[in-house]
């Protein structure tokens, strides 16, 4: 028989677990040139914010062991474009569509969410909170507990219709208490991890590789310490608050989301991956089914924090 | 603009080690291949490529059956994200088939698992990327210039040139001569201020060379802006289309003498980390000029270019990573 | 002419800024039998505590990609049979040493530092607070800026004649607070960073790898991430404080190194890289002279934050 | 205990594939190289080594002059660690030179690396590393017994207790017949629960082996404990000496049988993950039966064996990493 895939994340039905990483997709059609985006269990966008955003000079990307250090600075096309230009093809494609949202105010956070809670075809909004607060002297929303939960709650109270899924960042002392701050503020999901802050340095020019110093390390190198942000934030609060976990961090080949379900995921997320295969998500859904078929589970949502110990 | 890229698993024909640090590859073109001078392709460097493994090699591909994983994560002997290399040129041989001709630098892992790969190995590779450079730009004669690996692009877009009936001269700026990957003929020496055109270089079909380098040790000596002066000043400046590929700096200065000598047209292939070359990681931004407040929009060079109007550009000369 | 290497930590002077990592050089004739001791600028010892330790069950360590995971548990003689038995014979190396630190009371810190302050021999004394506070349940030292200004304050009354040196976890919202702190509480040099929080998972056996479950992450991995907290602690604290920086996390070959002091540490150490190669730091030290030769630097110490902007 | 293991550029005289997934490599010894069966080597697994870099190739070694970055990092193809492999043997040839003989099960990227050498490339390996057999233990007869790549230090082991006289018996453990890396006579096949010494192994120097394959295609049906067992039957337990290598289990399964039948000594080559192999990274550690209120004392695979007791060890087999 063959196993079944599909996973529920808040009020949304994904066929199956697999989902691409904000910012490492843009908004589809660049993606869908290598694979069919229905086979996705949802795609994620690049983050939208009110205006649109040139994003910071470059370079803004470098290559380290294993991983790679950006600082794209949420380049986007902005809210209106992206309703007027890149949702209405999306929404046809027969795949979820969840909307990264990013901001540095609380009340553009609450604009973007609620302008695309009501454009038909948003199944979900992913706040990613890794964003510097500019009220609270630039000390990212995601990583101060009052911060968060005032960019949280008042999203929730914005958002009626999309599952309101909230992305941690994990340069943070305890992903635990930020993670339950958020569940208790509104979040039907948690995404986890954002990028781990790092730098890159060009002894022989003597100068910071990227642009703006310091960047977002993403890839393989760390794949652990997002599965043991993964593992705790599911032992601690999402598996008592039925809240579903979206992994992320390394993702490269199935058996790496096999892992991120077992510490506790419900679904993943493939980033940087995409960029040495584009069509590595659907390679992932693939390897997964077997997976599953080869360890007799009937449903990959068995998997879900299936770790022995 | 979605990528018109695909995925290829593409069969090295030849292999040659050229040059100081250069190696010429050919790669066999699948019949639906269809590429343009300027375009790239973006290749995935890993040893051995996931479909040369040999059924005693633990099997790695994303898709591959399971049980795989023994306990430690696989390690993999490859760079992370592919790298970028321009489309030498697209060749016809003598028995009909097509070969793809690539030109690499060996100057670090990507290059150097390149170096090493052998006739019969497979290239996973996407591609063709980019736009093209327009072989309808206004001009009789044509000057290439290109400096280091930035000569890659210019030799099928010389090619392509010569066949439209242009009168096609390029122009190699490098530091010695043991840095030109070129099958020079015997016997060439400095030529200080004079720019002396080579002719008989087998790579470059039949056109002319002018070569710079910046000890002197071989034709002009200088940059290959001086080479390019010295050249105009015997045989003027008009009727003559510019296109260019080489690091910002030499690019930048390039556009200067487009500028100063109001040349209609000159074509610069642009370059900048590629994350994805595929549209998605927003990395390769360049700005070019335009009528808005801030004065520019970002183009993004894999997808908007690798080619820009040099006049377009705002060279800002902070990347000068992949040419060095 | 010849570049000069030596470089000032605390009262210590080093005859060059490379040094072992605690942990990663067990108590010195293992590393002795492939190169001289005497040409690190310090050899840092494996931590030690009051009681020996026996560590953690296995597995304890596990391969990432470009990361290693450990869960040792501390392993060690204990103070007794180090003083006796391992100290001794690193006194007579000719190179200075400092031993590294651990515990679980404030007491338990203040006993061993000032046993091996009293003891000849010991250079410096580098606290390695990312231990578990057990009279504050669990959270580490390093962790909380009241945690760890109790035990470095603590540390620093009974510390009178050997550098003190606090070494600081990377697992913390933002690290420049607790470099302040540990200045603040009397610390002379800063030692950054201690491993990464970080898991492991087989998929096939469906089990953590590790017998502890999660891990502490170092090695090429990690890199970026230590160099961003050196240089903003470099830029935030040290550098006004005057308080030399010790950079320490991927650190493989003298171009790393160089980017380490580039980015604002006065030394550096390496750990997971001796795991690779036995004499992996003396080679650093030849690469990093010659690095100083070729680029016209008379002194070491004028790399110590020298990025241009 | 400080190692008295070197770093050695090992040159690789010959490599060859065997089974379904090993592959035998020989490297030349050095004058000074000394070891005895038991004892490790400790592997970097890169590609290329370090010292094989080709001239035109980027120089990464930590001692290369500068400069040599170039930008990026040079992600250098792999493993982190290194790996650890038994000496298999230490030969004599003809022409007088000597050659250590490796065996290796090809389980993973480094391994996979290794079976990628030829001949004239060169290993990184520290060694020797740790105890070695005790070949004085009592017994006329000496069984040794292997799964898997647990063979490796059994077959110098062999040779070296032959020439001091003993008799000596291989048993051997694996899943099927495709598994074993030994030129076995043809026309061998299964013996269902009869334990039938083969003869005539080249690898072996000729000591007789009894098979045991799990699903029965060669020689015992079952494991290796039950060919032991299918061969004490013959036999008797009287006068021998036992020396072991293989997953946990197994030994652990073999040292049940010390207690049984109260033989006087069985040496086991224990294995855990390693980290350094030189005792400084504490991942190896191994408890050993003490007289303290634990009951146990911690000691290092890497450094206190990896021979033991068998009577002393605490089997715990939670660690069945590296012998699949
Ligand atoms: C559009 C384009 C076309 C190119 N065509 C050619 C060509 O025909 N022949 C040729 O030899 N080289 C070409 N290059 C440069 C080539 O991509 C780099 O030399 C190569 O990526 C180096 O990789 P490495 O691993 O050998 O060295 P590294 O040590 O990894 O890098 C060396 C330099 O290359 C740059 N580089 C590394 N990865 C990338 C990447 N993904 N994107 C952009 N730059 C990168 C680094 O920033 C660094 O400055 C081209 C680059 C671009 C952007
Ligand atoms: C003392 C000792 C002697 C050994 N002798 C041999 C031998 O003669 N022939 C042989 O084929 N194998 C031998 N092994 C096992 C060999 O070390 C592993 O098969 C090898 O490390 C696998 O590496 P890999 O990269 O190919 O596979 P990976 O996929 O990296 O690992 C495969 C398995 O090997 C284990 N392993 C990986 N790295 C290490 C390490 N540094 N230390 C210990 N285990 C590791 C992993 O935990 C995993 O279970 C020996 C192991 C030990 C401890
Ligand atoms: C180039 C790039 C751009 C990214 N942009 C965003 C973004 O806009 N919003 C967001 O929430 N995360 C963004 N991320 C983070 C990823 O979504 C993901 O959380 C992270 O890269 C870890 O996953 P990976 O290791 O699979 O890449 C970006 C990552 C990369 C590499
Ligand atoms: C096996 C192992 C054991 C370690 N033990 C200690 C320790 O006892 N005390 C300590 O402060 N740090 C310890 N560390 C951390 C290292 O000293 C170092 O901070 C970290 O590994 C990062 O450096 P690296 O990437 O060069 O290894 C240990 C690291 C490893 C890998
Ligand atoms: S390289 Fe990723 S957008 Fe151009
Ligand atoms: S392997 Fe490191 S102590 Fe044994």
């Amino acid at each position: 028989m063959k196993p079944a895939l599909d996973v529920q994340v808040g009020k949304i039905r994904l066929r199956n677990p697999v989902m691409t990483a904000s910012g490492t997709a843009g908004y589809g059609p660049e993606l869908a040139a290598f694979f069919d985006l229905a086979e996705l269990g949802a795609f994620v966008t690049k983050a939208v914010t009110r205006q649109p955003r040139a994003g910071n000079e470059t370079p803004r990307l470098v290559e380290t062991r294993a991983g790679l250090l950006n600082a794209i600075g949420l380049a986007n096309v902005g809210l209106d474009a992206f309703l007027a230009e890149k949702l209405p093809w999306l929404r046809d494609r027969n795949v979820p569509v969840i909307v990264n949202v990013a901001g540095t105010t609380v009340a553009e956070y609450v604009e973007v969410a609620a302008a695309l809670d009501a454009a038909p075809g948003v199944a979900g909004i992913e706040l990613n909170i890794s964003c510097p607060n500019v009220k609270q002297g630039g000390l990212e929303f995601g990583r101060s507990e009052p911060g968060l939960r005032e960019v949280v709650s008042a999203v929730r109270a914005a958002v009626r219709r999309a599952t309101l899924i909230v992305k941690l960042t994990p340069n943070v002392t305890d992903i635990v208490p930020l993670a339950r701050a958020a569940v208790e503020s509104g979040a039907e999901a948690l995404t986890l991890i954002n990028t781990l802050s790092g730098m890159a340095i060009n002894a022989t020019k003597r100068r910071a590789i990227l642009a703006n110093v310091s960047g977002g390390l993403s890839g393989p190198a760390i794949k652990p310490v997002a599965l043991k942000m993964v593992y705790d934030v599911y032992r601690n609060v999402a598996r008592q608050a039925r809240i579903p976990i979206i992994g992320v961090g390394g993702i490269q080949y199935a058996s790496d989301a096999v892992e991120f379900l077992l510490a506790g995921a419900t679904a993943v997320q493939i980033g940087t991956a995409s960029f040495v295969d584009p069509a590595a998500a659907p390679a992932v859904v693939r390897g997964l089914e077997q997976y599953l078929a080869a360890n007799s589970f009937a449903r990959a949502a068995d998997l879900t924090g299936a770790l022995e110990s | 603009m979605p990528s018109a890229a695909k995925k290829w698993l593409l069969k090295i024909l030849s292999s040659r080690l050229a040059g100081d640090d250069f190696v010429w590859l050919t790669l066999d073109a699948p019949p639906d291949w269809q590429s343009r001078p300027g375009q790239f392709v973006n290749i995935r460097c890993c040893e051995p490529c996931a479909d040369e493994l040999s059924p005693l090699s633990l099997d790695d591909r994303p898709d591959a059956p399971w049980p795989r994983t023994r306990g430690l994560e696989i390690a993999e002997r490859s760079t992370l994200v592919r790298r970028p290399v321009s489309i030498c040129d697209l060749r016809t041989h003598p028995d009909g088939g097509r070969e793809i001709v690539l030109l690499v630098r060996i100057v670090g892992p990507g290059s150097r698992i390149l170096s090493a790969k052998r006739p019969g190995d497979t290239l996973d590779c996407l591609g063709p990327i980019g736009n093209a450079f327009n072989l309808d730009a206004p001009g009789r004669r044509a000057w290439l210039i290109g400096g280091g690996c930035g000569i890659a692009p210019l030799v099928g877009l010389g090619r392509a040139l010569v066949a439209r009936g242009r009168e096609v001269t390029l122009f190699y700026g490098g530091r010695d001569s043991g840095k030109i990957p070129l099958s020079l003929p015997p016997g060439l020496g400095p030529t200080g201020t004079q720019a002396v055109p080579v002719t008989g270089i087998p790579e470059l079909g039949g056109a002319p060379l002018v070569i710079a380098t910046e000890d002197g040790s071989l034709g002009v000596k200088g940059l290959v802006t001086d080479a390019l002066q010295a050249y105009a000043a015997q045989t003027g400046w008009d009727d003559v289309a510019l296109f260019g590929c080489g690091p910002d700096r030499m690019m930048s200065a390039v556009a200067t003498l487009v500028a100063l000598h109001d040349l209609p047209s000159c074509q610069v292939s642009m370059e900048n980390f590629m994350g994805c070359a595929i549209g998605v990681c927003l990395s390769c931004a360049t700005k070019v000029r335009a009528d808005n407040t801030a004065g520019f929009v970002t183009k993004f060079v894999c997808q908007d270019g690798p080619i820009f109007e040099a006049r377009d550009v705002i060279f800002e000369q902070k990347w000068e990573g992949c040419k060095p």
